[in-house]
């Protein structure tokens, strides 16, 4: 299993910061496809991922219990 | 020690963040403070959300200052953001760098403003009269992987 | 509305200087804090003695506020310098500018250091174990009167 | 009358950190060579003079109730 979690935009369209979902074997760049279907998040695509809690690129997979973050651009500071 | 890197839902203390980098080697500390301003493009924020990815942020923030130690050896920075609602003029965010001499705590005050505007996963919602939104700043970032962390 | 520049003896508190040019209209304060160093090339120092021509420091702290709003309209500036005797780590001089957007206010910032350095008539003496000196940068200065005053 | 005021390495070689002396009539350059002569101090040269609290240039004549002001080189901040 793993965390998949969204903040800000994509947080408020989902409707939750957190959903349990086994990812295992996805590419970084098929999570982005599944959650843009899924919840009808065009804004997903210009995401980027956090694989716990580190930048991945596209083509990184997704391994058992790995957290799984959506980072909208950001704008703190 | 207290952490160099911190967030914070309570009104910063900036005293609290110098305090963590003042030292008899430096004889400069430059401070960037970040507050809520009341308009942007002519139109008016009433208040403003802020909201952090915590841990993955403190992280990135403890990145910016390794980096930061990287670039100047003699430098030593702080950084702390706040989360949740801050009214106009609340303090967001608070820099502190000390270093021996003047000239390189301002360009390290400034790199790590910059960075953390591109690595550190903090949003915020703008509330007006009319709506609210959570605002990125699409233009300067490339969708999906920055380049840099791609390559890294 | 409190004077935007001043002596004091007292330790100089930055919350206070900062407090001075926080505004809506403002979404970033640069604040430069000089500290009392302990080694300056090598040698130690035990403490630092400050003076000022105070009337004229503070006419001239002035002056530095007014030249940084003519060449950043929109910024607001607050300096506070100490005098009297300081040691290691304490706080000789504060600097704080309000702007809009951040990249003015690390300008204006490192501008007002500078002049400060140049027009503003405080010393300092160091005291080290083996005696103690008036410091001046005489490198940095033509004798007499400086050109920039002469041609004014 | 005048007001003769020092600061910093000049105050500790004249002793006193302001003397009252007619100096009407005189330049600026008149009155650092005065205070040269008088008190040897080679370093009056390096000061700037300030005339009521501004700085003056070397030909300046002081009149009658000026402040006149050695300026060693600073070190503020």
């Amino acid at each position: 299993m793993n965390q998949l979690l969204f903040f800000a935009e994509l947080q408020d369209r989902v409707g939750k910061e957190r959903i349990d979902i086994d990812l295992e074997g996805k590419t970084v760049q098929q999570v982005k496809e599944y959650v843009e279907d899924t919840y009808e998040l065009h804004k997903a695509k210009e995401a980027m991922i956090a694989i716990n809690e580190e930048f991945a690129s596209r083509d990184t997979l997704i391994k058992k219990g790995d957290v799984v973050a959506f980072i909208p651009p950001v704008s703190g500071g | 020690m207290s952490e160099s890197c911190y967030i914070t839902q309570k009104p910063i203390i900036i005293q609290d963040v110098v305090d963590r980098v003042v030292r008899p080697e430096a004889g400069a500390v430059n401070t960037f403070i970040g507050t809520v301003r009341e308009f942007t493009k002519g139109k008016q924020t009433l208040y403003l959300e802020y909201q952090a990815y915590e841990s993955m942020a403190v992280k990135k923030m403890e990145e910016i200052c390794t980096e930061i130690k990287r670039r100047w050896p003699d430098a030593e920075p702080s950084i702390a953001h706040r989360v949740g609602r801050l009214e106009i003029t609340d303090v967001a965010v608070v820099i502190a760098v000390s270093t021996p001499h003047r000239a390189e705590s301002y360009e390290a005050s400034r790199y790590a403003i910059e960075r953390m505007k591109e690595i550190v996963p903090i949003w915020k919602k703008e509330h007006w009269h009319d709506g609210a939104k959570w605002i990125g700043d699409q233009k300067e970032r490339q969708p999906g992987v920055p380049a840099k962390e791609d390559i890294q």
